[in-house]
């Protein structure tokens, strides 16, 4: 392994790690403020992508694309929760489970409904498309680091909007204690659609720049869910630190440690035992992480105060 | 899921009136196919040829009226169990088509064979029902699963690479794919690399490949994880200079999503839409018109599949209750198939030829695999020597 | 004298910077009723919570008839004989009252690890159970759900709970907060029948009560404690008249 | 989760004080099965799918034994299901094909599984209890798909059913349909018994409010562990049974989504009431099965393939009527079946 594969296999991480963290960051917020859990984000994260795909053979321009998909990702978001979401606000979290379960099954179908079960292609645009040369051989396309750019942008909105705003802060105290901010006189209902509503684009935004790396189809979004949840778990419910934090940790275990997995086990085993070994322990590696984690801090990284 | 063809029942009364003979029972041949979920695409492919073809055949298979039922497994080897049981023992038919994937067709095996009915593959053929586990109620139309890989490996070693580096999902059919390519390949493997099934992001395999310049490198990514893999080795810089084998990775049914990012891409086929026959041209024609896509070979063996039945039907004047009579139709063959040279060999699988394809884009504007060369003639799989069945 | 039946040496509790309980050395006697009153925020409940082991403390020692319990979990110090009731109203919803009481007479009798046998049904459980559910004027409400009782009655349920455990020593948060004027006067009227056979520490704002139930009153203010002596002392101490009784009296 | 927990409570009435209507119907159809199968002209084919029921069923049930009393909501309880399949298969390749060594060795594995699992997930609360017990399962869904030599992704068929000391008793389809349904009797009897004994009733208690539980003397964890491994046990005893059903072990068994449609089943039925669980799965497999056929009757008015394009994508009719189930049907089924008897 050297350095620069490392460097990389690091930017790769942090790439993966920055997408997980833009769907998480809606997870999180949607659960730490409302206290709901809401199994549709993965939907809204491929509602996104495949929003992008309509537009971008619509206009055939990416940036067009782009702006047309983040308003319609938020109009979908809003619609599903006025249409279901919001009667489940007051319910327990197994109900929410499975309304937004049902949510997944529909939208999934859905989406194969109208835009068939092949999956969809999105160009990238042309001056995002090509590649650097990082070292001698070692090529990396443009556009993996516009993600992490936007990525890292998306992130520090994030953070002035919780930090320096009044909505960030009620989100903020709502995290913590959402009967106090009700008492403030705060229209909470509003509250939680705006959070929902952010959220929703959040996903929606993740999809729509994976759109052109990875195949527009239906499901595509129900994997990601499940490690968007084992981040959020590990950063701590309802913190954006703990989320961005989780989500880098979560890409970087993942990426770097199925690649050089089988090779720090080679320093124990003979290299086939370890090969076969690092294959096994490779997908594992991120549910490990977490058990590790909650083993330690049962409440994540960053717990809410409540 | 009970699917019957309302146009197979216009055209079966039509036939009724003109024969009173054939007042006989419809023969009924259930569909197994995943419809759903992100695989959806390879079931509708499959179905949309075979019913293509029952159209092409007047709505009858050896003169019988047909009822096709279409069931989807979901991807779930013992959901799939107890749909065909339902097909076996509700709707009772006489012939299972189907599957598209391996787990589920060793999962279903069992029950239909056990049930002493025929069972055609359309598609997965994985290694124990070619050798071990072969059964005298199996056939299939398309090919053990290794022998695509097997071209690859061949064309490796023809062309002389040094090199290669190996790529697959960390499952048992990737497994399988690596030693396939490696049953013909005798240069050196510099690194069999594995990622987890439903990988969709290959950056850190994509820079080892960078790093380490294989002469070429081979690749069994099938659906939404080889249009990202083909996608990114484009991206990446890397489809301009190593090339890039692959089998199941670069079809008809990933294509429309790859577009120009897999043009050149190589696969390993035992047939291609450009296949030069007039029946093929036909039916690749027919397919397009009907259903507004290019076929993939999922498309033509569920077609051939209902050629088949089509003609041993023919043999046994319509009559399904003689099995082994049936069965020597079966293995007989007698039809022409889409992709020309077809035999049965002794495991019920085909003997047939296999090319060297390549992804290439039509006039028209659409993508579709194009043969580049033959690799094998009347190529038998590997393991048709463990099957010891007697038929 | 008599050796205490629980003793606080220099108990401390912090939350961050906020010190909550600061040095509270206190000792109960056996079978007396000790009160502890201070202003809202002086830390009582907390106090309760250390001594009952709900929180755990930053430093001091707890000592049970002279056994150092500091470190036990609160199931421990259950065990050994130190019962509590919850300032906000603790009981299990969606229980009858009986089986509420019959749980805690469960605790102390016999193991909990039985798979078979309908505990419900178990004799000895529900005679111990309607016993206490009687001491504390419960008797006729044994069946109802206990989410659906009165507050009074719910205060008396935790009572009832309470003394289930068999407890040589009950801490009370507040029993009579939230209650009507008739509700109040039969839990008082229960605490006075049980103190004869039970040492109890009783935080309580109601003064009539305090004074007229307490062998003994400590004050706690800001956290540490100002004074311990009798109710009749405690009224005409200069220092608890000017940091609290003088503002409310 | 504790939370969820305060809003949903089981009746308070004592334990088998009164005659339950329920689940003696639920019983006597299961065990008029065989002579509905064989009157419906498919016997294989309904028997197969009643058998499954059951033995989702009895999965399901096991769930609810921690879930409806005890509040966990474990979200990898598939994983028992496919330790108990792997059970049989590994044995079964091993050349041990008798249920009298399968079964106690699949039961072994779910309890010392579920005891390393269980000790460790019951650490964390709510939501963070849920993630750990997936983290879990999907560790050994991975262990799973890597044992090559147990046929890996693809699974293993099995050369037959269990024997059953020796003899070929559950061959028959008939025959495995008893012997589920003996199953599913036995292990419901049991836990009923269970949750009304004396640990029963601190589980439940534990679900209400777990600090009063501790202020009058009990630990939860203890007891959450042992039904954490009790309710283990049973889903590996499914998973045996699952296997011999289908002929067939796979990692397919212990997927998320399938933990996942095992807590749907036991919210479907009802929560902690035990048959709930059981009538929840018998909904949600008879749904899944039916639905696709119920759609293709009720699209009679519709053009021909308008109408094939309704069944095939049935799960976009299935994904609102669970929304629907859960906003309009409280309490899942059972809540329904309680409210249409208590006016």
């Amino acid at each position: 392994m050297t350095p620069t594969l490392l460097f990389v296999q690091s930017l790769n991480g942090l790439q993966f790690g920055l997408i997980l963290f833009l769907i998480a960051a809606g997870l999180t917020l949607v659960f730490g403020v409302m206290d709901f859990i809401n199994l549709a984000h993965g939907v809204q994260y491929m509602v996104g992508a495949y929003l992008m795909a309509a537009f971008s053979a619509w206009t055939g321009n990416f940036g067009w694309a782009l702006l047309l998909a983040l308003p319609s990702a938020l109009a979908v978001g809003l619609l599903l929760e006025a249409l279901v979401f919001r009667h489940l606000y007051d319910r327990d979290h197994l109900d929410q489970v499975l309304a937004t379960f049902g949510v997944i099954l529909f939208l999934n179908q859905g989406v194969k409904f109208v835009w068939g079960a092949a999956p969809l292609n999105v160009p990238a645009p042309e001056w995002l498309s090509g590649s650097v040369e990082l070292a001698d051989g070692l090529l990396y396309p443009v556009y993996r680091l516009a993600i992490i750019v936007a990525g890292l942008a998306v992130a520090a909105l994030l953070y002035v909007l919780v930090n320096h705003t009044r909505v960030g802060m009620l989100v903020r105290a709502g995290a913590s204690n959402a009967p106090m901010v009700s008492a403030l006189g705060v229209n909470i209902r509003r509250l939680f659609m705006i959070v929902f509503g952010f959220g929703a684009m959040l996903a929606g935004f993740a999809g729509a720049m994976v759109a052109p790396i990875l195949s527009v189809e239906p499901g595509m979004g129900d994997n990601i869910l499940i490690l968007a949840f084992v981040v959020i778990v590990i950063g701590g419910i309802g913190s954006i630190r703990g989320a961005f934090l989780a989500a880098l940790m979560v890409g970087l275990v993942d990426t770097v440690g199925r690649s050089f997995a089988p090779n720090l086990l080679r320093l124990f085993l003979d290299p086939a035992t370890a090969s076969q070994t690092g294959r096994a322990v490779a997908p594992m590696l991120i549910y490990i992480f977490m058990a590790a984690i909650l083993f330690f801090r049962p409440a994540g990284l960053f717990p809410a105060k409540r | 899921m009970n699917v019957t063809i309302k146009t197979l029942g216009v055209a079966a009364v039509l036939g009724l009136a003109a024969t009173p003979a054939l007042a006989q029972e419809k023969v009924k041949i259930g569909l197994l196919l995943t419809l759903s979920g992100p695989s959806a695409v390879l079931g509708q492919q499959a179905r949309d040829g075979f019913q293509l073809a029952v159209k092409d055949l007047g709505g009858k298979l050896g003169g019988r009226d047909v009822e096709v039922i279409v069931v989807d497994d979901e991807l779930k080897p013992d959901v799939a169990v107890t749909k065909v049981k339902g097909l076996l023992e509700r709707d009772k038919v006489d012939f299972v088509v189907g599957p598209i994937f391996s787990n589920v067709a060793v999962a279903v095996h069992k029950p239909i064979v056990d049930s002493n009915t025929f069972y055609i593959s359309s598609n997965a053929g994985p290694s124990n029902l070619a050798g071990k586990s072969c059964s005298p109620y199996f056939f299939a139309t398309s090919y053990q699963n290794d022998q695509n890989h097997e071209v690859l490996g061949k064309v490796a070693q023809d062309r002389g690479y040094k090199k290669v580096y190996l790529l697959a999902p960390n499952y048992q059919a990737g497994k399988d794919a690596l030693a396939g390519f490696k049953r013909h390949f005798k240069g050196e493997i510099i690194e069999e690399s594995y990622v987890p099934l439903n990988n969709l992001d290959f950056q850190s395999e994509l820079a080892k490949i960078a790093s380490l310049k294989p002469d070429a490198i081979f690749t069994f990514m099938p659906g939404g994880m080889g249009v990202n893999l083909v996608k990114q080795y484009r991206a990446a810089g890397l489809a301009d200079r190593i090339p890039f084998l692959s089998a199941f990775t670069v079809d008809e049914s990933t294509l429309p999503a790859q577009q120009d990012a897999a043009i050149g891409m190589f696969g390993g086929s035992n047939w291609a839409p450009n296949l030069d026959t007039p029946q093929n041209k036909k039916f690749v024609a027919d397919y397009e018109a009907a259903y507004n896509s290019v076929p993939g070979s999922y498309s033509m063996h569920a077609y051939d599949a209902a050629l088949l039945i089509d003609s041993a039907l023919k043999a046994t004047g319509g009559k399904t209750d003689n099995k082994d009579a049936l069965r020597a139709a079966l293995k007989k063959a007698d039809f022409k198939s889409l992709r020309g040279d077809f035999k049965i060999g002794a495991n019920g699988f085909p003997v047939q030829d296999f090319y060297l394809v390549k992804a290439a884009k039509r006039p028209d504007g659409k993508f579709q695999t194009e043969i580049v060369e033959k690799v094998f003639d009347d190529y038998t799989d590997a393991y048709a020597k463990e099957c010891a069945a007697t038929n | 004298m008599v050796e205490p039946l629980l003793e606080l040496r220099h108990l401390k509790k912090n939350f961050g910077a906020l010190v909550v309980t600061d040095d509270v050395s206190l000792a109960v006697e056996p079978g007396e009723l000790h009160a502890i009153i201070g202003p809202n925020g002086a830390g009582k409940t907390t106090l309760i919570h250390q001594i009952s082991g709900f929180l755990s403390s930053a430093s001091g020692e707890v000592l049970l008839g002279g056994q150092d319990i500091t470190r036990l979990s609160m199931h421990e110090r259950v065990r050994r004989g130190l019962a509590r009731s919850f300032q906000i109203t603790s009981i299990l919803p969606g229980f009858s009252a009986l089986e509420n009481v019959a749980l805690a007479v469960q605790a102390r009798s016999g193991s909990s690890f039985r798979f078979f046998g309908d505990a419900s049904r178990e004799r000895g459980l529900n005679e111990l159970a309607m016993d206490c559910l009687e001491q504390v004027g419960l008797g006729d409400r044994a069946f109802a759900t206990a989410g659906f009782l009165s507050h009074g009655e719910k205060r008396q349920l935790e009572l009832a709970i309470a003394l289930a455990t068999r407890p040589r020593l009950l801490l009370l948060d507040e029993p009579l907060a939230g209650t009507g004027h008739d509700d109040s006067q039969r839990v008082v009227e229960t605490l006075r029948a049980l103190k004869s056979r039970i040492t109890i520490v009783l935080i309580e704002h109601d003064m009539d009560a305090v004074f007229s139930l307490a062998d003994r009153v400590s004050v706690l203010v800001y956290g540490r404690v100002i004074a311990t002596d009798t109710p009749v002392a405690i009224r005409a101490n200069a220092e608890v008249r000017t940091a609290y009784l003088g503002e409310e009296v | 989760m504790t939370e969820l927990a305060q809003t949903r409570s089981a009746p308070a009435l004592p334990f088998g004080r009164r005659f339950e209507l329920v689940p003696v119907i639920l019983f006597a159809v299961f065990a008029a099965g065989p002579i509905l199968a064989s009157a419906s002209g498919a016997e294989g084919y309904v028997l197969s799918l009643l058998t499954r029921v059951m033995i989702l069923g009895l999965a399901a049930m096991s769930l609810d034994l921690i879930l409806g009393y005890g509040a966990l909501v474990s979200f990898g309880h598939a994983a028992f299901l496919g330790i108990g399949a792997y059970a049989v298969g590994i044995l079964a390749s091993h050349g041990s094909e008798d249920a009298l060594v399968q079964i106690p060795v699949a039961l072994a594995a779910s309890a010392g599984f579920g005891l390393v699992t269980g000790a460790i997930s019951l650490r964390t609360k709510g939501v963070y209890f849920i993630m750990i017990t997936l983290a879990f399962g999907q560790m050994l869904f991975f262990l799973a798909t890597s044992l090559a030599a147990y046929g890996g992704d693809d699974g293993m068929t099995l050369p037959e059913r269990s024997r059953v000391a020796g003899t070929a008793l559950i061959e028959s389809d008939v025959a495995f349909y008893w012997a589920s349904f003996f199953c599913l009797l036995v292990t419901y009897a049991l836990a009923r018994a269970v949750v009304a004994s004396r640990f029963g009733r601190v589980l439940r208690g534990t679900r209400e409010n777990s600090v009063r539980m501790e202020a009058i003397g009990f630990q939860p964890f203890r007891y959450q562990l042992a039904a954490y491994v009790l309710s283990g046990m049973m889903a590996g005893l499914a998973g045996c049974l699952l296997a011999n059903q289908t002929e067939f072990v796979s990692p397919a068994y212990m997927t998320w989504q399938r933990s996942g449609e095992l807590i749907f089943m036991v919210v479907l039925g009802g929560l902690g009431t035990l048959h709930g669980a059981i009538i929840g799965a018998a909904a949600f497999l008879l749904l899944e099965e039916f639905l696709p056929e119920i759609l293709h009757t009720l699209g009679f008015m519709l053009q021909e393939d308008m109408r094939a394009r309704l069944v095939e994508n049935w799960k976009m009719i299935f994904g609102p009527l669970l929304i629907l189930i859960v906003l309009f049907a409280r309490g899942g089924i059972m809540g329904l079946w309680r409210r249409g008897h208590h006016g």
